[in-house]
This record gives C-alpha cells, structure tokens and sequence, in this order.
C-alpha cells in the first residue's frame, strides 16, 4: 500500500467517525487509536472495575450478617488480582486467541506481541491494550457473581481455588465461543459458527455462567447453619443501595462500552440499560406492594439488577420501547424465582445469584431472539431468521458447561482442601476466622 | 439505698429524666436494652424472607437513691413513661447496700 | 444536496473538532454521532445519574435520623422508575416536543421516530437518544431534591403521587420553556422568547422549582413531631460526606456536559464549577468557624453543594475569577438562609432544600445575569443587554409556577391518600412502616 | 501564515487523531480543544477529585477509630477548598508559569490570560483549562495523603496552617520542577534540565514528597496517646474498601490521563496501572497468609494501593509485563516497610503514609528507571542511557527538599498556634472537639 | 419476686427465650454485653499491630419472676444454654422486693 | 456472693480489668452505657440546630464475686478507675443469692 492519496485519507478520517474499518488499511496515517472511541472504552473499563471494587462487594457485603461482611469484600479484592494475573499470563490469549471454536490458543500469553498503539484486536478504533482490560473487567466480575449464592459459609482458600479452575473450564472457554471471531457460538463475527446466536454484552458469557454455576454451587456446599430457622437479614441496606447504585452507573460501561465505541450502537445500549433497569426496579417495587404488602428498598434494588441482567444480551439490538417491555418481564420473572421458586426446592442460594443472573440471564438471552432488531443493529439482519432457536440452543450449551463443569470442580475442591468452614468458625462469622479482622469496630 | 431500674419507651427518656431532675436526682445511668412481652413486634421483609422482629428497642434506665426518696423517684417514673399503650415497661426496685463515689471515695448517700 | 467535495467533506470534519453543524447538512459522509462529544456526553449522563444514586440518596440519607434511612433510599430508586417510566411515555416529549411556548406535544410519545444514529435534536454531535437520557437525568433528580424537606414525615405513596403530578404541572413545562427551541425563556436558542433569559444548566428548571416546591410542601406537611424540642442529628455524617462527594463529581456531568460536547464551553464549566464549589466549601465552613465556634464537615459540605447551585446558571457563561467571585456569595448567603432565616420563620424544612436549593439557585439566576460574560460564551453578546431584568422576570415566573402549583398538588394528595403517617409510625420511623426494613441491623 | 491548503487541513485533522501538533500551527482551522482527547482529560480531572473526595477520605477515614473520622474528612474537604484557592491565585502560575528551573512565575495568577477555547499550555488538544484542573486535582491530593501519618492527633488549625505553608515550599515547586518545560528535573520537556529524570504521572511530586514530609511530620508531632499500649483498630474495614475501590478507579484518571490525551500512551498507562494494582493487592495478602496467618482485607487494599504508588512514574513508559514484575516489588517491600520497619524504628506513622506513599513512591521512581522502555514511548529513547542516576539525583532532591521543609514549616506552626490538641481532646476524639460533630448517631 | 440475670452466649437466646415461654413466662429484657473470663478471643491483624480480643460477645438475659418460678425458670435456662464448652455463661439470681407495671400501676406478681 | 457494679470512664477499662486479674478475678462481664450527672456534655452544631450532648458514653463492669473479695475488688476498682475529675463513675453493691456457671451446673462460689 502506497500513500494513501487526499480522498484516502478523509475516508480514514471519517472512518473514525462512523467507527468503520480505515478503507486506506496499512497505509493509514491515522494507525492509532481513535480518541473518541478510545476514551470511551477506557471509561468503560473503568465503569465496569467499578461495578467490582466496590460496587459488588457493596450489594452483596451489605445483604450478608455483619460477621461476614468482610469475607465478601475479600472475596471480590481476591478475584480481581488472581483473575488479573492469569488474564495477563494466558487467561486472554484463551479467549481471544485465534484456537479453535472452543477455546483460544496461547499467541498472546504475556501480552505477547501486543503494542501501546496497536488497534483492531477488538473494534477498528480502539487499543488493543483496553480492548484486553474491558474484557478483563468481565472475567473479573463474573466468578465474584457466583460467591453471592455460597455467602457467609464458603473459605476464602476454597473460593481461590474453584475460582482458578473455574476460569479455565468455563469462562475462557464460553468468552472464546460467544466473542472471538473464531467462536463457536459467535454468530456476528463468525460465519462458520455453529451456533449462530447473539449476545451483545455477556448475557450468557457472564449471568448465566455465574448464575447457574451458583446454583450447583449452593447446592453442593449445602445451606447455612440455622437457614430457614434464624433470620438472616442484610446487615446494611445501605451498603446494598449503595452498592446498586454503582452497578446500575457502571452497567453503562459494561453494556454501551460493549459497543466498542462511542456511536450510534453504543448511545442505543446505553439507552436501553437506562431505561429496561430504571422500569424493572419499579416494576419488583411494585409487585412486592401488591403481593406483600410493601414495597421495599430491596425490592426496587433487586429489580435494577434483574433490569440490567435482562437487557444485557440485548443491549444492543433492541428498541428503547423494547427494552420497557423487558423491564415489566425482568421485574416480574425473577422476583418470582427469588420469592417463590426458591422456597419450593429449598437450596440456600444466600444472595439470590441464581434467582436474578440465572434467571434473568436466561430470559435476557431469549427475549433478545425475540425483540432483535435490524433496524436497531446491522449485524442482525443476517441472523434474524432462525434466531430464536439459535438462542436456545445457546442458553442450553452454557447451562450443561456451566453445570457439569461446576460439579466437577466443586467436588474436586471439596475432597481436597474441603469447601466449608468449621461449624464454630461458621457460627463466629467468617471475617475473624478467614481474615483476622472486624467489619465495623464502632465503640 | 434503693436501685430502681426502670425498662421504658426510648421516646420517653427525656421526660423520664426531667421528671427525676424535678426531685433534685442528677444523676442515673441508661442503656439500650431490648424488650420481649406482650407488645407485638413488626414483620420485615426481605426478598423470599420474612421474618417479625419481636424483641423491641427500650431504654433501661437505672438510678440508686436514698431509701427515702425511692417512693418518690418510682412514682415519678411511671408518671412520665406512661402512655397507656401496651409496652409501656417496667420498674423494679432493689436494695444496693453500698455505694462509692470513684472521684472522692465518698461513700453511702453521700456517693450519689 | 449532491455528495459532498472534498472541501466540503473536510469542512464537515473541522465541524466535528469544532462542535458546530455540518457544512454538507443532510448529504455528509459523517451524519453519525461524533465520538469525542458524544463520549462525553454518554459519561456526563452518567455522572449525573450517580448523582441521584446514589449520591443524593448518601447526602440525605446521612442526614436524617437512622429510622428514616431507608425511606430517603426509597424515595431516590422510587423516582428514577417513576420518571424514567413517564420520561419514555410522553415527559420527553411534552419537555422538547416544539409544541407551544409553554410545553412540547406527543411527537416523540415513546421515543417515537427517534433513531440510534441520529443527531440533532439537543446538539449538533452528540446522538438524540443520548440527549433525551442526559436530560432524564435531570428530570430524575429534580423531584428527589424536593424530598429532603419533608424527610422523616411523609408517606411513601404521597411522595409517589406527589411527583407523577408535579412533573407534568411544573417540570415538564419548565424544561420546556428554558431549553426548548421554542421555549417562552430560552434566550439562547429561541429568538422568540418571550423573557431572554439565559441558564446554562438548571438554575432555574431545576434548584428553583425544587427549592421552592419543597418550601411550600414542607409548609403544608407541617414540622416533624417533636421538632425543634428533641435533636435529630444527622445520623451518619460519613455518608453525608460521601453524597458530597459523588455530587461534586457527578455535577461536572451536570454542568460540563450541559455544553452539550467535549469543547470549549464544556472546559469553562468544568472550571467554574471546579473552583465554585471548593471555594464554597471553604467559605461556608469559615463562617461558620467565626460565628459558630467550629469549621464543620457538615458546613464544607453545605458550601459545596450550595457553590454546585450557584454557579449551575452560569458555569458555561463566566469567567473563573467570576465564579470564584461566586463562591463567596455561594458559601455565605445560603448559610445565613439556613442558619438565622429558617429559626425565624420556624418552618422545618429538614434537609434545608430550600436553604439551600431555592436560596441558592435564586442567587445563582440573579449572579448569572450579572458575571455572563459574551467573552466566554458567545450566545450572551446579543442578550446581554437587559439580561439582569430578564433573569428576575424568569425567577419570577419559576417562583410563581412551583409555589402556586406545588401548593394545589399538595392538597390534592392530602385529601386523596393523605401526606403523613401517624404519629406511632412517624415515632416508629418510615423504614420498617413504609418498607418493612431497617437500615442497619448490626448485632 | 495564510489559511492553509486543503492537505494541511487534513494534517491537522490526523494531528487531532494522533494527538500531535497541528501542522498548520496558528492557521489551524481547528484550534480548539480536540473533542477526544479533551473528553478524556475533562473523564481524568473528575476521576481524580473522586480519588480524594470521597476515595481517600474513605480510605484514611476507615482507618482511624470512629471517634476521628469526622476529622479525617473534614481535612480532606479543608484541603480541597483551601488549595484550589490557592491555585487560582497563584499556585498554577508557580507552578507552570516559564520562571526558572526551580519555580515559576506570576504570569497566569488568577488564570490572567487564559481563555475557554486555549490549547497548548498542557499539551496539543486539551483545554488549557482543563489542564489546570487536572493539575489541581494532584495538588489536592498530595498534602491530603501527609495527614495519614498524623491522624487521630493533629489539630484541624494546624493541618489548614502546615497545608498553606507546604504548597509553597515543596509542592509548587516540585511540579514545576519535574513538569514544566523549563523544569530542572523535567528531562522529557527540557533540554537543559539539570536532572534528566523521568517521572510519569507523579511519583516524585505526589508520592514521595507526601510519604516523605508524612515522616518527619509525624515524628516531630510524636505517636499518639496509648501508642502500641491500647488497641487502635480501624473501626471501619468496609469504608476502607470502599476508599480502595474509589481510589483504585480513580487512578486511571490520575495515571492515564497524564498522557494528556486518549492515545496510545494512556492506553499503555490504564493497561499497566490495571495489572500493576490488581497483581499487588493479591502478593501482600499472599504475603500475609504465608507470614501471619491469614490474608485480610487490609492487605488487599493496602497492596492495591503501594501498586498504584509504585506503577505512578512508570506507567506510560514500560510494558505490562514489567508492571506485572513491579507488582511483585510493590506487594513485598511496602509490606516489609510497614509490617516490620515501622516497628522496629518505632515512629508512629499512624496510617503508614510513609510505608506506602515514600517508600512505594521511592521504590517505584527507581524501578521506573530499570524498566523505560524506549519501544513503549519515545520520549524515553534520548533519556535511558543514564536514566537510573538521573532517577536516584531525582530522589535524593525530593527526599531532601521534602524533610527539610517539612520540619521547618513543622516547628514553625508547632511554636505558632500548636500542632497537638490537648490530651483531654485527644482522649474525646477530635470530631466533637474540633468539628463538633459525631461520625455516627446509630440509636 | 426474683431477679434472674443469665450471662449466655449469643446464638443461645432464641432457645433460652423459647424455654422460658413453655414456662409462660412472656417478658424478659435483653442487652447486648461483652464478657470475659476462662473463654479465649480470637487475634485481630491490621497491618503492623496484632492484637487479642478478650472481650467476647455475650447476651445478657434479665428476668424478674415471682419466688415460687425462680428455680424452674434457671433450670429451664441453664438447660437451654448449656453447650458444655468454655464460656456458656452465668445464671446470677438476687431479690427485687417491688415490680410496677408501668402501663396499668399494677404492682408485685401482678406487674410481672 | 455480691455483685459489685462499676460505673466507669471508658478509657479506664483496660486498667480496671488488670487490677482486678491481680485479685485473681478473672471474669467479668461489661456493657456500654450512657451516663448522666454532673459531669457536663459537649455541644453539636448541625447547621441551624445545635444541641447538648449531656449523657456522656461510660462503661459497666459487673463483677459477681465471694463475700469476703468484695471489699478487695471495690477498693481495686475504685483505684484503677480513678482520674480525680469530675465523671469518674460509682460503684454499687448488692447481693447475689445465687450464681450457677451454665457449662457445669456448678454453684456458689465455685460458679464465678
Ligand atoms: N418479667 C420481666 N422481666 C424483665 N423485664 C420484663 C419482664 N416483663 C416485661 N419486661 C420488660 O418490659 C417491657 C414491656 O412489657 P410488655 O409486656 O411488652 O408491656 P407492658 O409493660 O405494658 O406489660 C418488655 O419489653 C420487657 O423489656
Ligand atoms: N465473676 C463474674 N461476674 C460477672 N460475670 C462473669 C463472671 N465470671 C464470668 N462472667 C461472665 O460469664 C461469661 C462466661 O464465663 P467463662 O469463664 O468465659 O466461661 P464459663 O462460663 O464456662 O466459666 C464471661 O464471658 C462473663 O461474661
Ligand atoms: N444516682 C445514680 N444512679 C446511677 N448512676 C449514677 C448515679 N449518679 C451518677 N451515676 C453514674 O455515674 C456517672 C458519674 O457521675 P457524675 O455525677 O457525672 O460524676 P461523679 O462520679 O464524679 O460524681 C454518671 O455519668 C452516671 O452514669
């Protein structure tokens, strides 16, 4: 490629405008990164670590007894630097190595032959560098998803060590198939994909993983002691509030940031995320005051997450009046798995992962093969016929990986360094016995 | 001297204590108790669980006084906690067989 | 319009560094949102949505007494869904419908005809959807300011009620007629403004409606029982500060990305309101210091938000100097409000929103018209000329507007569903009467 | 200069992308600021405010028993206020105004001369303005991170007083040695630097001589009453976190954004930042569980921290996998500093500013000259041979500016108007007794 | 009438509480205390400075009974809070010579 | 068997508790409590409002201990707890008639 004559280069220039590929390639005298497009991924990044430290460890500290208010804070501080070490070692040359439709390879281990000014890994206009931390941020947040269902009864030494194992059996694996252009599942990037489903921002990648991985999870591990006969209650709605509030603002970077870019697809994920988790957390409000009488803080806290899981998958594709549609279902479904569902079958899922990012993963992930839009998101036209069927076939791959895998693992965690605490140290609360400190020491 | 030890409504406490200020009792010592009787509690909610709160926030309040002065300070209590409602608490009345003043070792009715 | 020539082309990118129309209009190669703008205009909307949540739910959340946290919290999450539900419906469209003078039409009743690349409709480069969610921000937090006044005291379902009312009898005409191109106020962009007044990013819409609102609600409520006889500090000045802090953050969303793009005038805002609120925060505590006895954190957190009202007309119309000018009036004016002003009329305006929300933002339309500047902000040129008088016919009319109205809405309520609880659960506190939870449960 | 040719138009535009200088210099038809990367600038600026307000205060206020909170807070509030002052008046012109290597000049007080749409005095593209904010908000935090060494003991007066002095004598100098043009420590911008060292994003300026002043501040105030006799837990581990999380996000702001741009050098710099913490936080509290017992959450935080201080001055000139290698430095000798060294010399650095903001900032001005890459920014080709004296003359100027002032301006206040409350006060707790205020009101 | 103040350990109040209504006996007063004696802490951590928590959380049960209930009530809570490890707790038993129902004035076992 | 009661500054606790381990009493049992009396509170200002704060924080010790230490433990206590400033606290004692240690059933004197 010579060099790219005057037409040539306003083209690459607005390229970056309407965040396409620069038609001069190679030759391109604007290689680097876009400014726009970069600072808004690397302000998604943040928003997504955000939703992680603390955003997470705030909702989920908060709605545990104040005995093991730290042991979640710990849980999230501990994820987020061994996940980061095994992201930079192989973790995403796992997942976004060429490979195969499964899983990556390890061209990129250690970052391998990546660059500050390097683009187009991820989207045309944004580093590679961020590209790598955004989806870091999502391999982080996910595992510390699953430690909600096993609260106040897990040891910190076994959440390491499922944790380690889990990345590689289903989150590199699932991240690789969904988002890679080799991916298995990955139907807007690979034409060969064997699965031709959509996810816009982690619908199945994340949520369902997480939540049904908390499922079996919980179950192996068994309930807390005393569950059904002490109260539990959350030891600080406030924290939970708290904590919501900054997952609800830090969503916008992991859905619109899902965009790769501040466009035209970005502005309509962050639109559909404002709205679908605002309605839903009215709409939970709302169904607890008919059915029981009040609504309450955690009702409508409850429905904004539910809000933002649903949309997640669909972020991207739908109309804003879609998105209000799934807000009345994602305010509904869930709240009824979390009131109802589990009482039924009585396993001890402690902060409701499964009941909201099973849940609400799985009816996200349906509800985008129904309400994709091509008018919304070129890439769907393509795939709208027989969408619908692709999705299921999706959401039944990543529940049998995520169950199967979980199983395995747990058990193995189990007869080897053991999963629960002692019956006292349980009783005594978990910040004291795993970490040696007291959440709050107010007198 | 006498220790009363009155269980009442915290939103009574000022009243409580004004009233004994009125008989020239200037000093007592309260804590955050938490009382179970017949008083109904309330019921929370959260998410699938529901549970009633049946041990209610009261305030203890407990003062030594000369035997003399013990009717006295009793019937003022109950005159200022009282509202009438169910829960409205307790006075109980025990003898304290010394008392010392740290700051000066006083001691008997002299200490309080 | 054919294709565009090169000039033509290079001209319409110029227009995208330089924040102003595309040359080449309909035909341009760049119709799309421009990144650098509307990256920011996709995080200021975000910022100003953690300013409700969960920093104003933390600034008055601390402030009340523990027993009444949660309704606080409740109130902030209750709004945002009730908002943005009516903001979808028609809010948007009845604020920035061209309708009349007074108030826009259905054109845009569920987002109607709007796009995901489309522009325009708030600025040249920042994408339509993303400014109807910049402005729901505004729209959200509105009404939850009013809130603080009557805090501890008014029923959940009133403050619902109250607000799906309010918002169409006064916000929705407000934002219409100071930011609409046809609106009865917008000096700026509607040659036909029957007052040219000029508020830059809500002194007006915003702080004087709620301000005022909440005078005349908490008047009507009555005081809280007890008050003025038992104390009801502030139950967690630690969260008191935390809202400040996430308000001050969140307001460079608020102001800065009112300029409607990462340019010039986003640069001056930021700046101004930088330097307003420190320096408020500053003064206020100093005041308090000579005539008090002791610089409190209460008193720095007073001066910041009161110095975040002030400047808010004006951070895209004055200088820095002026706004340091500013901070001084900011950081004394609302604190003789809230200290002598609010003793002697005896009404329990709780929070002090009108202290310092109505006060300051009256201060703040007043001192705009004074400092605007057309050396800053090239719009103020033509209208400087009569401007200070505008600016008292515009306060006028938003006095009027929220007074009267407030005070029709509020009997309405009272003899609907009512406004308070009675006595035993406004003694008992709201959280577990209204919402069945308590703040902190920590034994 | 003519207007210039349609080619040179395109130059400049690329030069906006690039983020280099406008070719066409003054004809330039796109002077202002460049919307991407002054988006960027104006994210990083509120990003750092966020580190201090509310990120450090919860951080520090976590700390200190329940009976100093309010004192930690209002001293970062204090601060906030009394600086920005201070730099509008004369602290950016001391700053960044040519003077001589040592201080700048007059020039810009009260911004004279500076105006919305300025480009230039930071870097190509953002707003001078912005520029000015972005250094304010270092210049906030830095004495703010001193008063850690000093909690629980100092008197508010005196922390106002010893602020005001400081900034005189070791800030404003300090910046502009290491970061204005005509600096004698700016190696990168100066040609005739006496010290051609490098220092990225604030190693020097923030880090080392906050940790070192905190040092001798705090030997000179002496350990505070029950020093290593009475328990003096942190009576909240949850605001700790939470400090953490805020100051962990807020530091992309305060690292990439030093690139001054949303380039390939911020790119660098958010990507070494991310690993650098991540990875540290995780080698302390290994280093715990391996040598105490047990990893606390303490650990994790106070390892995320010491790896944004050691990664500050190298994080847009080396590569990811060096900063993974620092973040095995920064989780081992902080730790060693704090857990043994503090006791052994048996000062009471009550927050260990010294353990984590001196030695860690040391630590990393050195490794930043081991680690420079001339292959991850170009400005550190001309400067590697040599870098690692230049580095330790860097230090030593730091370490020696910063202890002599320190003391002095210590004693001076201490003869003045007193640096210790009275032990009665001391003993109550300085929020009733300075602020008059308590942190908590939970009955 | 006597006054029963049990010393347990936390998570034994429900039962001892449940113990004590099969008695009928459906008031009690509750607080939070932190005890010390023969059970060991547990070791806190915060960076450089370690140190034993000694004072471990306990609940203090308080209840007046009349004469004739004092031995059953303490056996039905000794029975209820025993778990037979180091630091159970106390049963303290002493005279309150008068009780007041705050409410109705009612006094002696009537009160009670 | 007496229980002496001890009304203290809070920052005396730690010395309160080892002069009483030098009498080889090694149990106790503490509460925090909210004083009022002479001892003067301070004043909060929160923006328009301003109150007094007059019940200052204290701490209770309860020891329960034979006869013939109480006179021992009281003087101990008074000792290690005083500053000579007004506030220092009180004690009191009373009479317990019975003490049973739950884990053993174990009685008098043997129990505490
Ligand atoms: N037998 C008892 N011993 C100790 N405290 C008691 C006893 N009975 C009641 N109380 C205290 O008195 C409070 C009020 O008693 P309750 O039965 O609820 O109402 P009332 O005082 O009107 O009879 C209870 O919450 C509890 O704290
Ligand atoms: N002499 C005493 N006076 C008052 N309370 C005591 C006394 N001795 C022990 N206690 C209380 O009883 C609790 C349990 O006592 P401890 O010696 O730890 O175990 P045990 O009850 O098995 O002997 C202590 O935590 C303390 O609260
Ligand atoms: N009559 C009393 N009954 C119970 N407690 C009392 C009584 N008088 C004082 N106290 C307690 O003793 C504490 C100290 O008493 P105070 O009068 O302030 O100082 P001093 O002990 O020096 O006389 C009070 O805060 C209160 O807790």
């Amino acid at each position: 490629a010579g060099s790219p004559t005057l037409e040539q280069r306003i083209e690459d220039l607005e390229a970056y405008i309407n965040n396409v590929d620069r038609p001069s390639g190679d030759a391109s005298k604007i290689k680097a990164p876009g400014p726009g497009h970069n600072a808004w991924q690397m302000v998604s990044t943040a928003l997504v670590l955000f939703m992680t430290l603390p955003g997470l460890a705030l909702f989920y500290g908060g709605l545990v007894r104040a005995k093991n208010v730290l042991s979640i804070l710990a849980m999230c501080l501990g994820i987020t630097g061994l996940v980061s070490f095994l992201w930079w070692l192989c973790g995403y040359s796992l997942s976004f190595g060429s490979g195969n439709p499964f899983i990556g390879d390890l061209s990129y281990a250690m970052f391998k032959g990546m660059t500050p000014g390097g683009v187009g890994a991820g989207y045309w206009w944004i580093s590679d560098y961020i590209w790598a931390m955004f989806q870091l941020t999502f391999a982080i947040i996910t595992p510390a998803l699953i430690f909600g269902a096993t609260a106040e009864r897990m040891k910190f030494s076994a959440v390491m060590l499922f944790t380690a194992l889990w990345m590689f059996v289903v989150y590199f694996p699932m991240a690789h198939m969904v988002w890679s252009t080799t991916g298995f599942m990955c139907g807007p990037l690979n034409a060969d994909a064997g699965i031709k489903a959509i996810d816009f921002a982690g619908g199945t990648v994340v949520h369902m993983t997480s939540g049904w991985s908390a499922l079996i999870l919980c179950m192996i591990l068994g309930p807390r002691m005393g569950f059904g006969k002490v109260p539990m209650p959350p030891h600080s709605m406030v924290l939970v509030m708290v904590g919501t509030g900054m997952l609800y603002v830090g969503w916008f970077g992991f859905n619109a940031g899902s965009a790769l870019g501040a466009d035209a697809i970005a502005s309509n994920a962050f639109t559909t995320t404002f709205l679908c988790a605002a309605i839903a957390g009215l709409v939970w409000a709302l169904a607890e005051w008919m059915l029981r009488g009040k609504p309450s803080v955690l009702g409508f806290c409850s429905g904004i997450v539910a809000g933002l899981v649903v949309i997640t998958p669909a972020a991207g594709f739908v109309t804003p009046t879609s998105a209000v549609i799934m807000a009345f279902a994602a305010g509904i479904i869930p709240f009824i798995a979390v009131m109802y569902l589990k009482k039924m079958l009585g396993y001890d899922d402690a902060l409701d992962t499964f009941g909201v990012h099973g849940v609400g993963g799985t009816l996200g992930a349906i509800l985008t093969g129904v309400f994709a839009d091509p008018a919304v998101n070129s890439v769907v036209g393509p795939l709208k016929e027989g969408l619908l069927a692709a999705q299921f076939k999706a959401i039944g791959l990543t529940v049998v990986l995520s169950v199967v895998a979980t199983a395995v693992i747990a058990f193995i965690v189990k007869f080897t360094i053991g999963l629960r605490p002692s019956q006292d140290a349980e009783r005594e609360g978990l910040d004291t016995v795993d970490h040696g400190e007291e959440g709050y020491i107010l007198e | 001297m006498k220790k009363i030890e009155a269980i009442i409504k915290p939103f009574k406490l000022e009243e409580v204590k004004d009233s004994l200020a009125d008989l020239g009792i200037e000093g007592m010592t309260v804590s955050e108790v938490k009382g179970f009787g017949r008083q109904k509690g309330h019921t929370e909610i959260y998410r699938g669980s529901e549970y009633t709160v049946d041990f209610l926030p009261k305030i203890k309040i407990e003062v030594v006084v000369a035997d003399e002065l013990a009717e006295k300070a009793t019937g003022a209590i109950v005159k200022a906690a009282k509202t009438g409602k169910i829960g409205d608490g307790k006075v109980f009345i025990s003898t304290v067989e010394e008392a010392i003043r740290i700051r000066t070792d006083e001691t008997g009715d002299k200490a309080i």
